[in-house]
């Protein structure tokens, strides 16, 4: 078992910070939802978020990285813009996409991510294709993939295993297992929770990971991400987490009856950032001063980003008829 | 007729009608009776679907059916829209009544293969000896950023598809009468619902009834311009039709109910009288249903128009997210109005 | 290892004739198919009787079975009308299917064959749903899917397996590995050929047999098919075999070029039907005489029906607007 | 002009066009010319599809060019059009220029999410910073008792889906030039070719042109009639019009060569100019593009028609096995000439 002190100093710090940011960016989205403004279906990160910063740290601004309808972690953790991701969640001209995809499709090309799918399944494919140009233009990018339990049922998941398998495509397929699709639990959907056991079946390499671990989440999509760039193949990763909101919104899906709140409870004693941060104050990497730090800076930047996005432009009805097709060749 | 009207809330439809002593459902209770009627009246029918069994009961219309029938009869399934499409055709061919539930339209793509080439195909190339008695449920979803893979209206693509039917309730009494006539059917249903649709409120008989899928209805009797409205457009019709009548304008509004089979001699008996035709429809412009409607119209009644059919529908884009696009892109009662004021302008 | 004389001497005798009858119903189609007025698109099952025969000897009337492009065999183990088969090949009204289906789409209800697609892969969920409505219904009836290699590519095998494993249904998945789809090979397509390996995944039992092994296939098949009806579940089975045709029609597609001739040299000295006989003959379950009397009353039967076929008169052309719709309630 | 010209041989070729010193080539050698074209010129350009690469050639349309470029470049795939149409699309956004080709339009079913849910929204949900340089290239089947899961014609349902463009050449001319510009246009294009047109023979320009991907073509003068014929169709449209020419009456032909974007005002010239108009397409009845036609000749010509419109196509049936059905299903020539007729006498 590899120990914390095998990721070097200044990764331990960016997982970390990378996580709070992750945490603090969609706590501020929770703050302000109710106001009714921010009118796009945001799918909250919250609780997973060891998983976005532990496979991103190893990925070059010009890897790709495809995501799903809960991407906002994902992105943040590729380096997407805080301003252009929240103006695009509220809808204004000035966001990601124009204000056209709203929560659920941002993309942000200058670092990798080339757009967003909120059909479950949807966004693997797409990955193992954008493998399929870096290797046939010798470029050495990686794509990654995260995707949740329930993609893992659709037949495009497989279809992207054996084809990436087939042509050694330097993709790392990552699987947010956090049991839940919706309201329904893995095990009215799959025989059993251990989905990393597809992989064997094309001969891929795979691990299953403790999801709210940073560190193990670090360590097996290092190794991934190794192997994709050396041309070694594609990977798969389960990482074992969950969220804590409930599918859709700010809300807390116990109350509506779709989960049991112990469980909740239960997962939230190990919540990600909190025992992370355990570690690293333990290490001496962090003390409760940097905390404090960071934590308000951060605080004040998402603040500060929220509110310009929140009172930017929105887009001019005519950019309806805008974009259908690509503009110039 | 009290059936054919649809109230926005119980207390408008207690003003209209509660005092006759009639019976209102909201089009989400219709569609829960449906099909409680159908899992107690027949053993072989089955909900099949994301979510049916859960809190949010695919948006309450499968309410209670889990508590009611166990989650065998009311199944949630894995997320694998093509295979288990393939699940609910091949348990219809071995003797089940399956009615598979999508959240949205949009998923519908994706078993397309299982739909088209399969469930619309095997009774003909069977010879007629097998077919597939499956209703496939699917909402329309709009508003909220829900955007382009989350809102789309596709009922337009099946019409040019032999061997499905085609289904788009307006009102909680056909959503009743229609659920139950399509999972008798014995062949392939498409059953389209719209969001915006499921607080209706209207009047359910208790009974079961069944509603026939090949009659439209007319909604609203009127001499001057025929509105065909589709689906959720009915009631921005009916909206469009009462502020019409305050400028003198009288609006026949014709709710086809079915797309296939589509009751064209119900339309073409409209717009005789009236002479004018404006097609309303909850999708996107080019190729859907209004194109289909006006090309039969141009068909079967050539002499029948005083002025250009007009088409108010979505504009030849996938849905934006911005509440401030949306807007521009949902056309509404207004938008009908203009477009009938512009066939009376014209013609 | 089960020997030969684990098989009951009846059922011995009924999967050489089955084999036997394969092979000379596709022969007599490879004869007259110059003809030129058997208007299908024949995809002849020669080389992979043992399959079909194996697999559909411990199946009873009214168990499913769902086939594919490559329908024949498995018809007429199952138990389907030779008349009616070839009756619809010629687009006959008397054909199984009015002679609205062709070559690609038989149906034999009587016989649990309720409608085949020539959709590669399609089949596969259709017999799950088939498994499953018996389950529901309580029934007792075993579903059987048999698909190439090719359709294990397909994401609805996956969709299959996952569903038919938590459910537990009654199903039987055969996989028949001919090492080819259309004329690419599977290398070309799959990182490895050991096809059975998917069905760990998902916790399903899995045999990897000899396909040009009768009685390989027959006790695969048995363990199989009594594992259903006994309620123990789904298991996937892959025969490993070779067709000796092109992919459609009657000639062999070494000639132009899509496989080595001396491969299919190799498969055809290992010929199913010529193996079992030897066997059979050593263990004294046959004569030469049985044999000779057999294959000619197999003859006679198959060219009288051919004949009737190709002389009874085809549908009326408003046939061509029935049965878009099912006609009675 | 030569190159709107097509013959059924290189003999009939020759006759006609031989003196002038032009070169001939098939409708498939035109594929061919392009795509070896487009892989020599662009490196970025891919061919992906089961079998592109094997003996066959995908009707021998593909020929050769694996032998050329290698099999990275002209790339068998797996049997999983859903997932490798999402292959392609993301190999598309990641700066490759995929052509994927399909055997048959019946497996466009299986890759519906991919290219209604993706490819076609791509570039809207990413407000225009993203785009799908996408070719799909899907052959019609016909005859030989295809039957219905290997023969359909499915450009039509491409029509109602918003970000797809959708090419239908009926020329070798138009197939290589139709063809380079599709992969130049960055958009997803689906680009529907009749296996019946593959032998057909042209005048094709060696060097490599493009055809736009918004023009029709007016493939004969006339006066008495406009037929609107769509890829296969315009040859059996030329014959009706030989046929009709010599009972004295004078054919239009529009070959529209792309059906999105629609070339309409030369389809309404032609109909302002004859008063009657017949759409004739390789698809199924309801819902195709002959009702779009159709239609906007009613919103934006209304009284240009002296006589309905008639559309010929085929039955709202699955395509039957049987050669005998097969006759009864397929309209051609002489359905053509009657639907003139038809128009001739009713207006
Ligand atoms: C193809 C498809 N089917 C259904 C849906 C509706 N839907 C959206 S998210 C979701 C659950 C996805 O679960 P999972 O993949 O585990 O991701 P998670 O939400 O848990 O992160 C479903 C069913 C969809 N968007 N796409
Ligand atoms: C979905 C789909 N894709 C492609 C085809 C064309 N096609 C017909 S059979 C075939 C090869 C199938 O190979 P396999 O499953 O191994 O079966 P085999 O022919 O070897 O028996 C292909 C590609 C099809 N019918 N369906
Ligand atoms: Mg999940
Ligand atoms: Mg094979």
């Amino acid at each position: 078992m590899p120990q914390l002190s095998d990721i070097p100093p200044q990764d331990r710090r960016r997982l970390w910070e990378t996580m709070l940011l992750i945490r603090r960016f969609e706590e501020h989205i929770v703050d302000v939802y109710g106001q009714q403004e921010m009118q796009s279906p945001v799918h909250l990160y919250i609780g997973q978020e060891a998983v976005a910063a532990g496979v991103c740290l190893h990925l070059r601004p010009e890897d790709y990285l495809f995501s799903t309808h809960r991407s906002h972690g994902h992105c943040l953790a590729k380096g997407a813009d805080v301003f252009s991701l929240y103006a695009e969640f509220y809808g204004r001209a000035a966001g990601c996409c124009r204000g056209k995809g709203g929560s659920m499709h941002p993309c942000a090309p200058e670092v990798g991510i080339l757009g967003t799918t909120a059909i479950v399944g949807g966004g693997i494919p797409l990955a193992t294709g954008a493998a399929l140009a870096s290797k046939l233009l010798g470029q050495g990018r990686v794509a990654v993939t995260l995707f949740g339990d329930g993609a893992s049922e659709e037949g495009a998941f497989h279809e992207s295993l054996n084809f990436a398998a087939l042509k050694a495509l330097p993709v790392v397929f990552v699987c947010e297992n956090n049991f839940y699709a919706t309201a329904s639990p893995i095990h009215q959907r799959q025989p059993h929770d251990d989905i990393f056991r597809h992989a064997a079946g094309y001969g891929i390499p795979a691990a299953q990971v403790d999801g709210n671990d940073a560190a193990a989440v670090y360590f097996a999509a290092r190794e991934a991400v190794q192997r994709a760039r050396r041309g070694g193949g594609p990977s798969l990763i389960e990482a074992r987490t969950y969220r804590w909101k409930g599918h859709v919104g700010p809300s807390c899906d116990w109350e509506n009856g779709c989960r049991p709140k112990q469980e909740l409870e239960q997962w939230m004693d190990r919540c990600p950032l909190e025992r992370f941060t355990q570690r690293l104050l333990q290490s001496g990497d962090l003390t409760e001063q940097d905390i404090r730090g960071t934590l308000e800076r951060t605080d004040v930047m998402l603040a500060r980003e929220l509110e310009r996005a929140k009172h930017s432009p929105p887009p001019a009805s005519s950019e309806v008829w805008r974009h259908v097709f690509h503009e110039t060749k | 007729m009290p059936w054919t009207k649809i109230f926005s809330n119980q207390a408008e439809f207690d003003l209209a009608l509660g005092g006759q002593g009639l019976r209102a459902l909201s089009f989400r209770e219709a569609l829960v009776e449906a099909q409680r009627f159908l899992l107690q009246d027949d053993p072989r029918v089955l909900l099949m679907g994301e979510g049916v069994d859960d809190p949010g009961a695919i948006f309450g219309s499968t309410a209670g059916l889990a508590q009611s029938f166990g989650k065998d009869r009311v199944m949630d399934v894995p997320l694998a829209e093509n295979g288990m499409t393939g699940v609910a055709i091949g348990a219809a061919l071995a003797g089940l009544r399956p009615i598979f539930i999508h959240m949205r339209n949009d998923f519908l793509p994706m078993c397309m293969d299982q739909l088209i080439n399969h469930a619309a195909k095997w009774s003909y190339m069977t010879g007629g000896r097998v077919n597939v008695p499956l209703v496939v449920r699917s909402i329309v979803g709009r508003g909220w950023g829900s955007a382009a893979q989350h809102s789309q209206a596709l009922h337009g693509l099946f019409l040019h598809v032999p061997g499905l039917k085609i289904v788009a309730p307006a009102t909680p009494y056909d959503a009743k009468g229609l659920l139950i006539a399509a999972s008798r059917d014995g062949n392939p249903v498409m059953f389209f619902e719209h969001r915006w649709t499921f607080d209706y409120v209207g009047y359910v008989p208790a009974e079961a009834y069944q509603v026939p899928l090949d009659q439209g209805v007319r909604r609203r009797q009127g001499s001057d311009a025929t509105v065909v409205a589709i689906g959720w457009m009915v009631n921005e019709a009916l909206k469009a039709a009462a502020a019409l009548e305050a400028e003198g304008v009288s609006l026949e509004i014709i709710d086809p109910r079915t797309l296939l089979p589509l009751d064209m001699p119900l339309i073409l008996e409209s717009v005789a009288k009236t002479g004018r035709l404006v097609i309303a429809d909850t999708a996107c412009h080019t190729g859907g249903t209004g194109a289909e409607i006006a090309c039969r119209v141009a068909e079967w009644s050539p002499g029948a128009l005083k002025a250009p059919v007009v088409r108010v529908d979505f504009p030849d884009a996938p849905t934006p997210a911005s509440t401030a696009l949306e807007k521009t892109y949902y056309p509404d009662a207004e938008a009908i109005a203009q477009a009938v004021h512009r066939t009376l302008r014209e013609g």
